[in-house]
């Protein structure tokens, strides 16, 4: 009998189990939303209660949080920091602004919609999405860990073509080193 | 006995009257008869100073007129150290100016040599002469011959050196006619020894007087401090090779004259305070004004006048040691001081001022002269393995056995001074870069040989001090013997 | 053989023991910190799921050999300075090599590992890294001070440079060495709190200024080893300060609850201060420690 | 013919014959340097033993020459570093100018050291000195650079230790009546007590210069910096122990015999406490490496005099021991400098950056004298500092331990910034170009760094020769007593167990090391030190993230007060005040005839007012 699928399996359990309960997140601070996020780690809602913690940098982190609209300039960085990031990485996408480009939909220079640029686990709608919706997006993001759902980023490696086409498509001056993993 | 000490006084005397003649047939003997008078006398010194060492000092006496009433030469193993010393230099020198500015062939190059030649001559006869008198005759020559090679490049600031030096000398001719009349109105005779020998039976004040006087006189060619603001001038002003003349054998003269005075024919304990307190305050102002100096020539002569301090200081502390290091003193400075002059002049050869600036750069242009001039440098900065360290040794052992330890520190303070601004000079001549002008000259090839055979000197006494410590020993022995120079002088029987 | 498999196996312990307590009492410090701000905190063993949430994480770069030996240094330096100190008082288990090094030797290779850190930080290229090498450099001058005049003061005191012996004559609460040299305590705790790296001596890896400093290019398996390194390394400082003290500990629990209360200096006093800067920092130090320091030296000298 | 002589001719005649044969080609010239540096070694620890003695006779004094079991160890480190310094400088100078120059000082003052350890009276030992001064003041001017100040310092203070010395030399003569150091040693208790102080004094003075001593250190920063660094190896490596040498014999056969001793050596122990405390700081704020080690330099130098100084057993071992550790180390640290300016250009430690895998060996080198520079255990520079910590707590010395410690853990600080500031940081497209130094240069290095691994660990290697020597001075046997093959012990029954530890850190390294470094070596991929986090910005190839300018700019706030004040502009100051002393005694000299026949009546009328005195 082998095993070996079920010591996979049941490493697979505890290590996803584990990744769910320590969610260091990267908060991007890109838009207004960035105001949510403190109020989301402190006394009132404290976040941390849940193993979420903010990263100082990719290196670290688990989590991106793109906080409200991006500007083409901005998702350069924003998927620098990404592609710094190492796996697993999930993305959560934060505000309407990041769900289909918002009040900013019509904007020359802002990206309507995240996940053609970024594989987004999770979208918290909302303008601004409160602590509250925040907390219920990081549950979702838990639970999809766990269920091993939360695979945004070997969908962002199996698919790195058509991201990768999506990103030059809209980034003029591109000039990214190559994707690391 | 090969020759006679005579010789030495009547040799060159002759031959200065016969040069002008032959110089009108063969014109080149004017620059040959000189050097071969001066090779003579040297030669002579050596055989002499050999028959001195087995069979003790000689006592002339010329015309058979015995001493105390004639005149006599006497060459003891002290004054035959000086002599072999200033004719060899004096040989040196001719060597070296040889050919020296051989575009400089106006009618007084002619005298230059003659003039050479009775410099050489006066100094030795001042330290072989036996009567105060002839000493001031030959101080006289020595400084008629001087004044005429300080001024030998006709040029104003030469004129005026030299008659600085004239007047100063005549200064000192004046107080040291004085002295001689005191002394010989008091002791009726002109006699060294005789002098010495009857010295109690003069009046404490006249003694004194007298004694100020001398001190005077010959202080001014001896250089001691507050008499010596002619040097810098003269040295500066005369021919290079000229100051190594005076540094190395016009100076020894008087300082001898000066070491014969107070050793031998004055019996004062206090005169040997007043020698290290004068050879002090000479070295120390010396050296701190050679600090300041821009002009190379000058801060030579400084630092020449700043030895010659040194060497009174050791004769100073007035025990056989401290004799010992002064004489040892006097060689090296002769031998260095030569040879930096020599050196010094190359480096500076086409330069009016002769600023020390233009040594810059020149170890790349004259590679032989500039390591010769360093090691003169380092020589008498007193370092290791060169020869000016027996020396500095050597005096500051007779201090220290004198228990004079702040002595000690001055001088050691004062040697500090003396490093810095030597080396000042090293660094300019290898690691400065040269001015686009300024033009080289290349040694001839008697100079060069003159300088290489100064340095082999140098670095063979730093090796090996042996060489001449045992003529230094008998010459230390003789002085402080004054009994025996007194007894010597006046058995003489012949 | 035995001997050795005992040894082996007693190191082993050790090292368990020490990464145990070590990250609980992070978890604890996090709970702390949290409550003190009116929050619920994580789970006392959330740093247990960081730690192995990090050992999970791919780390799929690296920036050179000095990089990945970095946190090897870190590693090395926490675990000898465990094996050098006394964990409980005549315990065959928890012996290791205690009787082979002495208190400066701890010094030192206390020091070794963050040195190491910093050689690891510094390959990274990552200009934060290196700044913040430098301000933990530059503390450590600053509470190295006093804590080493602490300990000259108890050497001195009681003849003698080994930590063993220094446990040896403090059998009874009276004798313990924060009775017998009250200043010299007060100045290891003040220097101690340097030591731990908690505010407000933080300003090594100040995470919204520095991006974490040292740490800033580490994830994965790198910050594991550095994260557990410093739990060990916590553990060891305290269990030194305990023995130095506090008489050591008979037993284990003995040495958690006292561990835990002096644990809680470091943490309390960082809860309610702001960070220092470097400058601050280092003069921080040389000002009132220092001063006990020498108050310490005195009265081991003169009483 | 004596072996010693042998070789000391062997030194002198093969400088001179180097320095000619350059003419011939380079390639002979660098083959005699080295034979001239090989054969003189090979024959010294083949030939020489304590036996060996030989007398030169001169009418003024008489040279003796032998060895006693403390020349022997410092002899070690001489000859040693000669010879690796001397396969380092072949490398180093190749294609240099003014090599037969750089070549005969080199040898000259490898010759005099020897020369010095070979005296066994005071004229020798100073010629020696001499030789050894000025041969490594050519060397220092030998760039051209600054000639007239840097030169000029060095050689104005070595003046100054060298005349103090002198000084002291002769006042021995005119007590003892004789030149060897055996006849003062004997003779030394029964001296008047101002002599007992002066003469050691004196002596300190002049060993204080080399040895770097606070405040005769002034000139050590710049002419370490100045010098080449194959130079400034043996320099800061060997030439700098001649001072401890001396102090050796100063303090152990002189001032120990003598209670007033005790007054001189404390404040010896304080100054170099100070020098060392001090030196630390400045070398923190060095921005170029030569002057950031050159400063460490006296530093290091500070610790070993303190050793020598307090003068128990202990630390006089710990001394001997950190010299021979300083040499190896700080060796290799100036070759590695050198190595890298030769590369590079530079030594500028905010120019350079990112060496690390261009020039790996030369990094492993400075790594590992790193970490027994700063004393980090198991490197034998822990050796040293332990026992010097131990002796000073045990002599009662408590606030100098803690000026000790307080230096050496800020020396964390220059360690760190010379590392980082050459090999690690951000690899800059401008030293792209930079390969390893030639083999020849990275021998010698990793040699010593070796060393410096094998005495941490086996440190009894050298404590055999050092117990031999404090025996030879009648201190008491320090086997068992103070260390026993690779454990150290203190009087109070303390001990440390080298080779254990060193075991157990290589056990445990080697475990992390394949747990980490292998483990995750073989799965990770390197990314270059462009690929860091910077917030999502990409740098690009010409940009430097380098943090290198003003490294320890906070720290150095916070010791500013101790910064203000140096010692270098006070003397400077002071120099420059006697020069323009000077200035006044020159106008002295006006030039004006008459001016001087004043001052001839003047000469006058003072010798007749003070004609009496004359007559004594």
């Amino acid at each position: 009998m082998d095993y070996g699928i079920y010591q996979d399996k049941l490493t697979r359990i505890v290590t996803d189990i584990a990744r769910s309960h320590s969610l260091w997140i990267l908060a991007y601070g890109t838009g207004c939303g960035a105001i949510e996020v403190p109020a989301t780690m402190t006394s009132r809602y404290d976040a941390e209660r849940l193993g979420v913690r903010g990263a100082a940098t990719p290196r670290q982190a688990d989590v991106l949080m793109i906080t409200g609209y991006l500007t083409v300039k901005t998702l350069k960085r924003v998927i620098r920091v990404y592609e710094q990031m190492q796996d697993p990485k999930y993305v959560i996408g934060f505000g309407s602004c990041a769900v289909n480009g918002g009040m900013y939909w019509d904007s020359y220079n802002t990206i309507k919609q995240l996940d053609l640029y970024l594989p987004v686990d999770v979208y918290i709608s909302g303008c601004m999405p409160r602590p509250e919706a925040v907390l219920e997006g990081f549950a979702k993001l838990q639970e999809q860990i766990r269920a091993g759902e939360a695979r945004g980023a070997t969908k962002y490696k199996d698919n790195l073509d058509y991201y990768r086409g999506n990103q030059k498509k809209i980034i003029k001056n591109w000039d990214f080193p190559d994707y690391n993993w | 006995m090969v020759g006679s000490p005579v010789l030495f006084v009547a040799i060159p005397l002759l031959a200065a009257f016969i040069i002008p003649l032959t110089g009108m047939i063969w014109k080149n003997s004017v620059r040959i008869i000189p050097g071969l008078v001066l090779a003579f006398m040297f030669a002579l010194s050596i055989s002499l100073m050999g028959y001195v060492s087995e069979h003790g000092t000689i006592v002339e006496v010329i015309a058979g007129w015995k001493p105390p009433i004639g005149i006599n030469l006497v060459f003891s193993p002290f004054t035959g150290f000086l002599t072999m010393l200033m004719t060899f230099l004096g040989f040196m020198v001719w060597l070296y100016s040889y050919k020296f500015k051989r575009n400089v062939d106006f009618e007084p190059s002619m005298k230059y040599f003659i003039l050479l030649m009775l410099l050489v001559t006066g100094s030795v006869g001042i330290v072989l002469t036996g009567d105060i008198f002839n000493m001031f005759v030959f101080i006289e020559i020595v400084s008629i011959s001087g004044y005429g090679l300080t001024s030998f490049y006709t040029r104003r600031d030469s004129a005026e050196a030299a008659f600085k030096f004239l007047f100063m000398g005549a200064i000192a001719s004046t107080f040291l006619l004085i002295a001689i009349m005191i002394i010989y109105s008091q002791l009726g005779t002109l006699n060294i020894a005789d002098i010495a020998e009857k010295m109690p039976l003069m009046d404490n004040k006249l003694k004194v007087l007298s004694l100020v006087f001398f001190i005077l006189a010959i202080g001014v060619e001896a250089e001691i401090f507050p008499l010596n603001g002619w040097a810098p001038d003269v040295y500066t002003q005369a021919p290079g090779p000229i100051g190594a003349a005076f540094a190395g054998i016009v100076v020894k003269a008087a300082i001898y004259a000066s070491v014969r005075l107070v050793y031998t024919m004055y019996d004062f304990g206090g005169a040997f305070d007043l020698f290290i307190i004068i050879g002090l305050i000479t070295f120390i102002v010396a050296e701190t004004t050679a600090l300041r100096q821009d002009r190379l020539k000058r801060m030579l002569a400084y630092s020449s006048i700043g030895q010659m301090g040194l060497v009174m200081i050791a004769f100073g502390i007035g025990t056989k040691e401290g004799v010992y290091a002064a004489l040892f003193l006097m060689f090296n400075h002769a031998i260095i001081k030569s040879l930096l002059f020599f050196s010094g002049s190359y480096l500076v050869f086409n330069k009016k001022n002769k600023y020390i600036k233009h040594v810059n750069g020149m170890g790349k242009y004259l590679p032989i002269t500039s390591v010769l001039f360093t090691i003169g440098s380092f020589a008498i900065i007193g370092l290791p393995p060169f020869s000016g360290f027996w020396s500095k040794l050597a005096v500051l052992t007779a201090a220290a056995d004198s228990k004079m330890v702040i002595l000690i520190a001055v001088i050691l303070i004062i040697s500090i001074l003396e490093a810095v601004y030597y080396l000042r000079v090293v660094n300019r001549i290898y690691f400065f870069d040269k001015k686009e002008k300024t033009e080289t000259q290349k040694p001839s090839i008697n100079a060069l040989i003159a300088m290489i055979c100064l340095g082999i000197i140098v670095l063979v006494i730093g090796f090996y001090p042996d060489l001449i410590s045992g003529y230094l020993d008998r010459a230390a022995t003789d002085l402080m013997d004054k009994g025996n120079y007194i007894k010597e002088v006046l058995t003489i029987n012949k | 053989m035995e001997g050795i498999l005992m040894s082996i196996l007693g190191a082993i312990a050790t090292f368990l023991l020490a990464f145990v307590v070590g990250m609980t009492y992070g978890g604890i410090r996090r709970k702390v910190i949290a409550r003190v701000q009116n929050r619920y905190g994580p789970p006392i063993y959330q740093n247990f799921i960081d730690a192995f949430k990090l050992f999970s994480k791919t780390t799929a770069v690296h920036h050179g050999a000095m990089h990945l030996l970095g946190p090897a240094f870190l590693m090395v330096s926490a675990v000898v300075a465990l094996m050098i100190i006394p964990v409980l008082r005549d315990n065959i288990w928890f012996t290791n090599l205690n009787f082979k090094g002495d208190l400066i030797f701890l010094i030192y290779i206390m020091t070794f590992g963050p040195l190491g850190m910093a050689l690891g930080a510094g390959q990274t290229g990552n200009p934060n890294s290196a700044i913040g090498v430098t301000r933990g450099l530059s503390q450590m001058v600053g509470f190295e001070i006093p804590w080493v005049m602490a300990l000259v003061a108890l050497m001195i005191k009681y003849n003698t440079t080994s930590v063993v012996d220094l446990m040896n004559v403090q059998n009874e609460v009276g004798q313990w060495l924060i009775f017998q040299n009250p200043f010299a305590f007060v100045a290891a705790i003040l220097a101690s709190l340097g030591m731990f790296r908690y505010a407000p001596f933080n300003i090594v890896g100040a995470p919204t200024e520095l991006a974490s400093g040292p740490a800033s290019e580490n994830g994965g398996k790198f910050l594991f080893t550095m994260m557990s390194a410093g739990s060990v390394f916590a553990f060891v400082k305290l269990t030194l300060l305990v023995d130095v003290f506090f008489g050591g500990a008979s037993n284990l629990i003995e040495l958690v609850i006292k561990t835990f209360l002096l644990y809680m200096i470091p943490v309390m006093y960082g809860v309610v201060n702001p960070r220092y800067r470097t400058e601050q920092a280092v003069t921080y130090f040389w000002g009132w420690p220092l001063l006990f320091g020498f108050l310490a030296i005195i009265y081991s000298v003169y009483f | 013919m004596n072996i010693i002589i042998l070789i000391l001719i062997l030194f002198f005649l093969g400088a001179i014959i180097t320095a000619f044969s350059g003419k011939i080609s380079a390639l002979v010239q660098d083959i005699l340097f080295l034979i001239v540096l090989v054969v003189p070694a090979v024959l010294f620890f083949t030939g020489v033993d304590m036996n060996t003695e030989s007398i030169i006779t001169f009418s003024q004094a008489q040279l003796t020459f032998g060895m006693t079991p403390l020349s022997y160890y410092f002899s070690l480190i001489v000859m040693g570093l000669a010879v690796l310094a001397g396969f380092y400088t072949v490398g180093q100078m190749n294609g240099k100018k003014r090599k037969g120059y750089y070549y005969l000082n080199y040898i000259l003052s490898i010759g005099a050291m020897f020369g010095i350890l070979m005296s066994k009276d005071f004229i020798s030992f100073f010629i020696f000195w001499e030789i050894m001064t000025w041969a490594s003041y050519l060397i220092v001017i030998y760039n051209g650079k600054n000639v007239q100040k840097i030169g000029i310092k060095y050689f104005v203070m070595s003046a100054i230790g060298a005349y103090a010395m002198l000084m002291a030399i002769v006042l021995i003569h005119s007590i003892t009546g004789s030149f060897l150091i055996t006849d003062l040693i004997s003779e030394y208790t029964g001296m008047t007590q101002g002599m007992q102080l002066l003469i050691p004094a004196l002596l300190l003075i002049g060993f204080g210069v080399k040895a770097a001593l606070m405040p005769l250190h002034i000139w050590a920063p710049d002419a370490y910096s100045n010098a080449p660094m194959s130079y400034t190896a043996i320099f800061s490596g060997a030439l700098s122990k001649m001072g401890i040498y001396g102090m050796v014999i100063v303090f152990l056969s002189l001032l120990s015999k003598v209670p007033e001793g005790a007054l001189i050596r404390d404040i010896v122990a304080w100054l170099a406490a100070i020098t060392a405390a001090i030196s630390t700081l400045w070398a923190i704020k060095q921005d170029d490496a030569k002057r950031l080690l050159a400063y460490s330099s006296i530093g290091q130098l500070g610790y070993i005099i303190i050793g020598v100084a307090i003068g128990t057993p202990m630390s006089i071992i710990a001394g001997l021991f950190l010299a021979f550790m300083h040499g190896v180390f700080k060796s290799a640290l100036f070759m590695v400098v050198g190595a890298v300016e030769k590369q590079t250009g530079t030594t500028d430690l905010t120019e350079v950056t990112g060496l690390i895998r261009k020039m790996p060996w030369t990094f492993l080198a400075a790594l590992i004298s790193i970490i027994a520079l700063a004393g980090i255990p198991p490197l034998g520079g822990f050796v040293g500092k332990w026992m010097l910590y131990e002796s000073l707590i045990l002599s009662d010395h408590f606030m100098l331990v803690i000026l000790v410690f307080f230096s050496s853990t800020a020396a964390f600080l220059y360690c760190y910034k010379i590392l980082f500031g050459f090999f690690l940081g951000q690899e800059e497209k401008e030293w792209a170009h930079v390969k390893e130094a030639p083999a020849i240069m990275i021998v010698p290095m990793v040699i010593l760094s070796i060393s410096s691994i094998v005495l941490g660990t086996y440190p009894q290697l050298i404590l055999k020769p050092i117990n031999a020597a404090m025996m030879s001075f009648g201190l008491p046997d320090t086997y068992g007593n103070l260390w026993k093959e690779s454990i150290l012990f203190n009087k109070w029954g303390n001990q440390i167990a080298l080779a254990p530890i060193m075991y157990g850190i290589m056990l445990v390294f080697v475990i992390v090391t394949i747990f980490l470094f292998f483990r995750n070596r073989s799965r990770t991929r390197y990314v270059t030190t462009k690929d860091i986090s910077t917030s999502g910005e990409i740098i690009k190839e010409h940009e430097n993230l380098t943090f290198s300018r003003g490294f320890f700019q906070p720290f150095l706030r916070a010791v500013e007060p101790v910064m203000k004040r140096q010692i270098d502009k006070y003397m400077l100051s002071f120099a420059k005040g006697v020069e323009d002393l000077f200035e006044f005694t020159r106008r002295i000299y006006n030039g004006n005839g008459q001016t001087y026949a004043i001052y001839a009546m003047i000469f006058l009328i003072i010798l007749l007012m003070f004609g009496k005195n004359l007559l004594g």
